[in-house]
């Protein structure tokens, strides 16, 4: 068999896999303090980001069909890249902060990113299992990377045994998937698949597909395989929990909608059918319970429960509108998770306290232009007017009520009523509420840069999202044709 | 004929509102009586102007007009800022300016010294504009603007001295017994302009309406006119609205003879003459006006008797003597409505006057059990009171003789012989009440307080010549409507100069001839219940020193006490509508509705979704073996659901 | 890009604009501050009377039209323009933001900056929503202006400020995510009806759509409407919303924010579902009628002057939805004017009440009496906003409360029997509390050395005691404004008038791929 | 072996290593039963790959081996480390981070 390679279907992987290879170098030669390292993950994301926007509007299919570099790779590249570099921004004086001597938390994380990439640009299920643990295990470590905190190796450990869990689960699928069909290229799967008969009533293949929706619902944390979030979230860093909300949620919807949805489109009935359901109590448990969190970190983990909730009311249609409003959604929420996580990473204590609600009372009497923003990104994820998560909301709800999804819409509306009270709760505390005596600490420069980033994102995609709509129409374009 | 100068009447004393409201403490006392007065003097000359032209015209076409602006212009409502003086008007022009003018003067006197000097002159003025207005607007609605108008200057006059906490209640409750007089009198409007707008009229100009009333089905019309009567029985204090008008005393004297006495009061009876195209059309509604006017003469004269207040006397006594006016219209006498009402104005101011000049004397003094033979103290009081007393009570060749007369003539005339004999009745009464209090004020022993006795002294000249010229106006003002059948005697062709200049504007009822004879006998018989009433009140107060009366109050005691409480009508409406409705807007509607239930549900929400939080968080109970299930319970549910369907 | 073809916009973000600047002003120079959005928003003003200038209030239909495309992949544009509804109501916002703000200079005694800037804030979205012609901008506007009011209430609110906020913020979001379905839904139908995708508010007013589909539509604007305007049962949030909130924010409350309500339904919910809304129709007027008589009998038992204007309010929307249901121009004009009318007196009794409120800290009637003899001005001044607001005739409440029951008579005589008790509670409840609080003997030892109001105060009441007079004397411009306004309203309404169509021809194409 | 045992085999195997992390209580227990599912996983693909003469189950296999791998060697990092900080490695330990 002729092996086709062409190594500007990787060209942002190989930048990010070259970066990971520089950090490693230099974090050999640096001292305790790693912001160096940092900065040179920065600048490797940076030269990602500019060569996806680069190769934007090509389409190589390469090494013998296992990865496709089109819009809909790119696009996510430039999503979990704008994560990541916003991540390593706002980590720069944490990490040396919380950990001397600890440059593998930017290794990590760019293997992590590398991991996200293969992911959304694999068309053989071999490449997505690689890429989803490349993922998941730089993850894992991240998670419990603050040694000393026993809430972290806690979360660590949760996460990663529910995460074998699942694999296993998602792996046994395609083993069922792959002993009837006997391929794993995905080009050939929609192939055979679009040909067949009667898709559904194969028993074997329909366990496959429902393991495999299972196994991908775990990542991006659909109710009931969420229960692993509000304990990672919690007990990982502050700009890890943003990365995971973010990033790897936005890759793991990315191999849902390239797999299940558009590999799997003839099975779309059954697994709509399944993700109303799921998306419709996914929105409902993650909302309900947020309403009595008292810690930020795990209020925004049971959001970001409820928020991948209203990812999949943009997938239930399954056509290509739904679909792009789902990558819309996962952009803005990107640049509002992020820009979230990168406030509460400033209030982060070293001992990993100063997240609870009551840490940010007061919080505009000490820092006025800081609350402002926190308001702005809380308004998002509530989804009102002129922000990212508003117009978010519209296109996917809007793509439900085209396709008839009305009720929904309707109760994701009524979910999102809910939602309302405990974004408000830390406008609140932020505004109404006396701040408790606070040493009033600078700002560090990273964390600033990474919230102006994240505010443009949320501002820009609330204002004038047209532009980022047409991209997530195009990325979803270049993966169905 | 189109007439610009009688906007004026109305821009003067506005204008004297505005500069005493404004400026008045800045600019001393005696400037803010003076300006006060004399903007109120020009409206009088104007006026006087006016009626002048008017007689100048040809009796038919007695009509000028003054369009100031179009006030309201919506859909098919056209309502024009316009006035309009016929002969109608200009009586009830001459009679508001007039009185109203000289009760100007005397408040200068009366009010001199309080310390709200200006703002007493200021609402004065306000009472004027808008009484002014509601009697020359010439469409309904502007008319009602006058009529609110009215209704606020007593509301503030009779709160003047706020202070007081009875004189606060007595404004608030004014006000709103007229506002529910107002609301009938609303609906009557709105349903007059429904049905006026659905016949393609769509201006609610009095001369309009009168034109194409009788495209109004009768049915519509009887309705309408019985709403508007509810206004009447709020503003002009009749049965069973006319609570307000007795605590109404509480305002400074001068308000209560000029609003409560001689004008706005009697703004009911105007409106109903003004109506009369309408009235005449709905018999049934104008039945209902004469039966609570006969009924509540008759009610007020009766509690009138045993009140002890000099003012509630008479206040009882303007209820009852409204009462009269009523009766007029409603049997059709329009004219001799109008006739009672000047005639009332007069006498009326002057008893409160005078009564006025007495408290002043007595340093404040209002019970008649504490006066007593001040006949010589102040003798120009009692003499002009005593010209009042007698003009009202119906003794011949004084003003009320004239109007009583051909009330009670018009009534038995038109067959409602049950009426007359009310108001027949009610004139002995009437004499009786007014000379008990004359006995009771002026002669017998004095029984004033020592300390109050010492400084009896009759009024300055500033109240007294009002009283004097309201005297005069009291003995001859009737010499104007002079029954055709007296002027017959003395060979006066067209005595009833008062009826005829009315004429062109009342639409006639049915004639109904008397004969003379009957004629004779009526105005003999009332004579007779004149001087008969005041000999009763002779005899009781003056002769046997009030003896039949203690006498009589102790024999019947339970309608003493009834007549003494007012029929206890004020504690009946306490009971049944104000106290119920104030406990279940209380209790029922707002702490058990609003609260528990409107907002129950909406804070229930908020709990229950608290609630629900509070119990699903529970299942995240930090067990990762419990996530381990949850996920398979998912799993399996997932698959069974894929593998099954 | 010119003064007058823009004029709208610039109304619209001059505020905004504004805030940009005034950021910039150090916090504690507090003077500068207010000064400085004193200024920018008696610029506004002056700015907004160029609309009146140019109004031509002869023409049907939108004026000082503007579009822009804005997100094209929905054609959804920046489209606003106004009719003489939209134009009072503007000026009506930008009449009362410098009297509010100028009179809370000595009211608000912390983080002033933040405050000032906030009602520049809230001044362009309530500018925004009365502008907007585009569906989506509209609620952008709609939703977007909560926020500074939810600030407003919860940082200078009273003590139980926050649920109150939270209250208002959560329940007025309920309704209006309904909506947003609903605006979504209608869009799509529209585009199934006609091939064409567009949240062109003027085009969609020629959509006919079955009435099973309608009553949902219309359910949801309704819902949404009522909850803001507010109209029973909705009401609760009301209360303690203005009792909780600062005197600006209670008077912009109850002064503009509330009329959106009233707003929307005469602009989207009545004319969107014609065939909806006239099914409804009665039950709406029931509604309102109970709301009218309900406000009035809570308020009468209010202890807290607040709170009583508050549940006065609910009566007096209460009639202008009626007047909006009685569908003909007497009382749509009536009912527009009304929106007017609440906006002055209300507006003026909630400054007065927050003026007292300053003085002695409290505001439970019975802590109060006899003051009129301290406070004469202010009494007078209060007087005035009483009697406008019980509808006393020469004044502005009179016309509105004439023109709403005479229509609704003609509309339905029982309407106007039911509804015009209201005007007998209503002096009950506003004499009473002014009975309480001004007359009598001072028995309160607080209330002995009361100052009168000081010059600035009367600054800030005499334009509206101007406008009140104004409009009840000669309410004839007013009305002249509204005309067009409420005949098109009634045009699209009632049930046998012809669709009107509108004047534009540029249909936009729904771009390819979204179908 | 037929191909029908094989995959009933794989099936058992799975379903005894669910129950292993979901039953027991001891972390390196835990992580055994995972690795008996990922075991489970492989004996299907290299059943379907030697029926379905396809060597892609095979390739998969390698990775999955790997995967296995890399996921203990992590696994047994962290236990390690909570060993040291809290002392055991019971599950029932790991309650810190709740509702």
């Amino acid at each position: 068999m002729y092996v086709d390679v062409n190594y500007t279907a990787i060209l942002p992987q190989i930048i990010i896999a070259a970066t990971l290879f520089i950090s490693a170098m230099a974090d050999a030669f640096t001292s305790t303090r790693k912001w160096p390292v940092g900065m040179i993950a920065l600048l490797g994301i940076g030269a990602g980001i500019g060569s996806s926007i680069y190769l934007w509007g090509d389409k190589i299919i390469s090494f013998s069909q296992m990865i496709s570099m089109d819009e809909f790779s790119l696009l996510f590249f430039i999503t979990v890249m704008i994560a990541g570099f916003i991540t390593v921004l706002i980590s720069l004086k944490y990490v040396d902060d919380v950990e001397s001597d600890a440059g593998h938390f930017y290794l990590l994380l760019l293997s992590s990113l590398l991991g996200m990439m293969f992911l959304v640009s694999a068309t053989n299920l071999i490449v997505i299992v690689l890429g989803l643990e490349l993922m998941s295990f730089s993850i894992y470590p991240l998670v419990g990377f603050t040694r000393d905190r026993q809430v972290s190796l806690e979360g660590a450990m949760k996460y990663l045994v529910l995460g074998a869990f699942a694999t296993a689960f998602l792996l046994y699928g395609i083993a069922l998937l792959y002993s009837v069909l006997g391929t794993t290229n995905l080009y050939t799967i929609a192939k055979i698949l679009s040909t067949s008969q009667n898709p559904t009533g194969n028993m074997v293949m329909m366990a496959g597909v429902a393991l495999i929706l299972i196994g991908f619902s775990f990542k991006v944390a659909l109710v009931p395989f969420h229960a692993w979030t509000p304990d990672a979230y919690q007990g990982a860093p502050a700009p890890i929990t943003g990365f995971m909300a973010a990033a790897v949620k936005a890759a793991s919807f990315a191999a849902i909608i390239k797999v299940v949805i558009v590999v799997m489109s003839s099975y779309h009935v059954p697994v709509a059918e399944a993700m109303w359901w799921l998306s419709a109590v996914t929105m409902f448990t993650g909302n309900i319970i947020a309403v009595m969190q008292k810690n930020v970190k795990r209020m925004l983990a049971y959001s970001s429960i409820a928020h991948a909730g209203y990812v999949v009311v943009g997938l239930v249609s399954g056509n290509a509108y739904g679909m792009s409003s789902a990558v819309f959604y996962l952009i803005s929420y990107t640049f509002t998770i992020t820009g979230s996580f990168a406030i509460i990473t400033y209030l982060e204590k070293n001992d990993g306290t100063g997240t609870e609600l009551s840490d940010f009372s007061g919080l505009s009497k000490t820092h006025p232009v800081l609350s402002i923003i926190m308001a702005v990104f809380m308004l998002s994820l509530a989804g009102i007017p002129p922000t990212a998560g508003f117009m978010a909301k519209f296109y996917v709800f809007s793509s439900a009520i085209k396709s008839g999804y009305t009720g929904l819409a309707i109760f994701g509306i009524l979910t999102s009523v809910i939602s309302l009270y405990y974004y408000l709760r830390i406008v609140y505390a932020m505004y109404f509420e006396e701040p408790e005596e606070k040493a009033n600490m600078p700002v560090p420069a990273g964390i600033s840069a990474g919230v102006i980033i994240a505010l443009w994102g949320v501002i820009q995609l609330g204002i004038l999202p047209s532009d980022i709509m047409n991209l997530a129409m195009q990325s979803i374009q270049s993966l169905l044709h | 004929m189109e007439l610009n100068i009688v906007r004026y009447i109305l821009i003067f004393p506005l204008l004297g509102f505005l500069v005493n409201g404004f400026i008045g403490s800045k600019l001393g006392n005696k400037a803010v009586g003076w300006i006060a007065s004399i903007t109120v003097l020009l409206s009088l000359s104007i006026s006087v102007y006016v009626f002048i032209q008017l007689l100048s015209m040809p009796p038919d076409a007695r009509l000028i007009t003054d369009t100031v602006y179009t006030w309201i212009n919506s859909g098919s409502l056209t309502i024009d800022f316009k006035l309009m003086v016929d002969p109608l008007t200009a009586v009830m022009l001459l009679v508001v300016t007039g009185v109203g003018f000289l009760i100007h003067i005397y408040s200068i006197g009366y009010m001199h010294g309080d310390k709200s000097y200006s703002r007493f002159f200021a609402y004065l003025n306000l009472f004027m504009f808008s009484m002014l207005l509601l009697v020359l607007s010439s469409n309904i609605v502007l008319m009602f603007v006058g009529w609110e108008g009215v209704g606020l200057c007593s509301y503030l006059l009779i709160g003047f001295w706020y202070e007081k906490d009875s004189a606060a209640n007595a404004g608030k409750k004014a006000f709103i017994t007229n506002r529910i007089g107002d609301y009938g009198f609303l609906l009557g409007l709105f349903l007059l302009a429904s049905a006026f707008v659905s016949k393609g009229i769509f201006t609610l100009d009095f001369n309009t309406m009168a034109a194409h009333i009788s495209l109004i089905s009768p049915q519509v019309l009887t309705i309408v006119g019985i709403l508007l009567f509810v206004g009447a029985t709020g503003k002009s204090a009749q049965l069973p609205l006319y609570v307000w008008l007795p605590d109404a005393m509480e305002g400074p004297t001068p308000v209560s003879a000029l609003i409560h006495a001689a004008t706005m009061v009697t703004a009911g009876v105007y409106m109903i003459a003004r109506m009369n195209f309408l009235y005449v059309l709905a018999p049934t509604a104008l039945e209902v006006v004469a039966v609570v006017g006969g009924l509540t003469a008759l009610y007020a004269a009766t509690i009138g008797l045993v009140q002890n207040d000099i003012k509630r006397v008479l206040a009882y006594s303007t209820i009852s003597q409204l009462g009269y006016m009523f009766m007029a219209v409603g049997v059709g006498a329009f004219s001799a409505g109008i006739f009672h009402l000047m005639t009332h104005a007069f006498f009326k101011a002057l008893l409160f006057l005078g009564a006025g000049s007495v408290i002043h004397a007595l340093s404040g003094e209002q019970d008649m059990r504490k006066m007593g033979g001040l006949k010589n103290k102040i003798p120009v009081t009692f003499a002009v009171f005593l010209a009042a007393a007698l003009a009202i009570s119906g003794i011949p060749g004084l003003s009320g003789f004239f109007s009583k007369d051909s009330i009670l003539a018009a009534a038995y005339a038109s067959g409602h012989t049950v009426i007359w004999l009310l108001g027949f009745i009610t004139a002995l009464l009437t004499a009786f009440y007014i000379f008990r209090l004359i006995y009771m004020t002026f002669y017998g022993e004095s029984r004033v307080d020592k300390h109050a006795a010492e400084h009896i002294h009759e009024s300055p000249k500033v109240m007294t010549i009002p009283l004097i010229i309201l005297a005069v106006l009291s003995v001859i003002g009737g010499y104007v409507g002079v029954p055709q059948l007296l002027g017959n005697i003395v060979g006066w062709h067209n005595s009833d100069l008062f009826v005829n200049f009315l004429a062109p504007v009342f639409h006639t009822m049915p004639e109904h001839e008397m004969s003379v004879s009957t004629d004779s006998w009526l105005m003999i018989g009332s004579i007779t219940m004149a001087f008969l009433g005041v000999f009763f009140a002779w005899y009781v107060y003056l002769k046997e020193k009030m003896q039949p009366a203690k006498h009589a109050a102790e024999s019947f005691a339970g309608l003493y006490r009834l007549l003494l409480n007012k029929y206890y009508v004020d504690e009946l409406y306490n009971a049944i509508v104000i106290k119920p409705l104030m406990w279940i807007s209380e209790f029922f509607l707002w702490k058990i509705f609003d609260v528990w239930v409107v907002d129950g549900t909406v804070n229930g929400s908020a709990h229950v979704t608290q609630w629900a939080s509070t119990k699903l968080r529970k299942i995240q109970a930090g067990d990762f073996q419990v996530y381990v299930m949850l996920f398979l319970i998912g799993a399996i549910s997932v698959l069974a659901y894929f593998v099954l369907r | 890009m010119g003064f007058q073809e823009n004029l709208l916009s610039i109304i619209i973000f001059l505020p905004l604009l504004g805030v940009l600047f005034g950021a910039f002003i150090n916090k504690d120079n507090k003077s500068a501050i207010k000064w400085f959005t004193l200024i920018v928003s008696l610029i506004e003003f002056i700015v907004s009377l160029f609309l009146v200038i140019h109004f031509d209030s002869s023409s049907v239909g939108m004026q000082f039209t503007e579009k822009y495309t804005w997100i094209p992949v929905y054609n959804i544009d920046y489209r606003i323009g106004i009719d003489g509804l939209s134009l009072l109501l503007i000026l009506l916002t930008t009449f009362l933001t410098p009297l509010v703000l100028l009179g809370s200079w000595t009211y608000i005694k912390k983080r002033e900056k933040e405050y000032y800037l906030w009602f520049l804030v809230l001044e362009t979205g309530m500018i925004g929503v009365f502008a907007s012609l585009d569906l989506i901008l509209f609620y952008v506007f709609w939703e977007a202006m909560l926020i500074p009011m939810y600030i407003i209430i919860g940082v200078w609110g009273g003590p139980r400020r926050i649920y109150a906020a939270v209250k208002f913020f959560i329940y007025t979001m309920f309704g209006s995510l309904l909506m947003l379905v609903a605006i979504i839904y209608l869009y799509f139908a529209y585009g199934a009806q006609t091939g064409t995708y567009t949240f062109d508010l003027l085009k969609l007013y020629n959509l006919s759509l079955p009435l099973s589909t309608q009553i949902w539509l219309f359910a949801a604007f309704a819902l949404s409407f009522a909850i803001k305007v507010p109209i029973f049962p909705f009401h609760t949030w009301l209360p303690d919303a203005h009792v909780e909130a600062p005197t600006g924010g209670s008077v912009i409350l109850a002064g503009v924010l509330l009329k959106m309500g009233t707003y929307g339904y005469m602009r989207l919910a009545m004319p969107l579902f014609p065939i909806a809304a006239n099914a409804f129709l009665p039950y709406l007027a029931v509604l309102a009628i109970i709301g009218i008589i309900y406000g009035a009998l809570v308020a009468m038992m209010q202890p807290d002057i607040k709170k009583l204007v508050a549940y006065s309010s609910v009566s007096h929307l209460g009639l202008v939805i009626l007047g909006l249901m009685a569908l003909n121009i007497e009382s749509v004009d009536g009912a527009v004017l009304q929106m007017i009318n609440h906006g002055l007196s209300t507006g003026a009794l909630f400054m007065l009440v927050g003026m007292l409120y300053e003085r002695r800290h409290t505001r439970e009637l019975s802590e109060f009496g006899g003051i009129a003899k301290t406070m004469p001005v202010f009494a007078t001044i209060f007087m005035i906003a009483t009697l406008s607001s019980i509808g006393l005739p020469g004044l502005n409440g009179f016309i509105g409360e004439f023109l709403i029951l005479i229509g609704s008579f003609f509309a339905r005589p029982i309407y106007a029997v039911f509804a015009g008790t209201g005007v007998i509670l209503g002096a009950v409840y506003m004499l009473r509390t002014y009975q309480k609080v001004f007359w009598g003997k001072i028995t309160n030892k607080a209330n002995e050395d009361l100052k009168d109001l000081s010059a600035r105060e009367i600054i800030v009441m005499i334009p509206i005691l101007i406008m009140i007079v104004w409009i009840g004397v000669y309410p004839k411009p007013f009305l002249n404004i509204i005309h067009n306004a409420s005949e098109s309203y009634i045009q699209y309404v009632k049930p046998q008038a012809a669709p009107i169509h509108d004047q534009q021809s540029t249909v936009p194409q729904m771009p390819e791929r979204l179908k | 072996m037929s191909y029908q045992l094989l995959v009933v085999l794989s099936f058992v195997l799975f379903v005894i290593g669910m129950i292993g992390v979901a039953m027991r209580r001891n972390i390196i227990i835990v992580l055994i039963s995972l690795e008996l599912m990922l075991n489970a996983v492989n004996i299907l693909f290299v059943a379907a790959s030697k029926y379905l003469h396809t060597m892609d189950g095979q390739i998969f296999v390698i990775m999955v081996i790997t995967i296995a791998a890399a996921e203990t060697a992590i696994a047994l990092a962290l236990v390690v480390k909570i060993f040291k900080t809290v002392g055991m490695v019971k599950i029932d330990d790991m309650k810190k981070l709740k509702w």
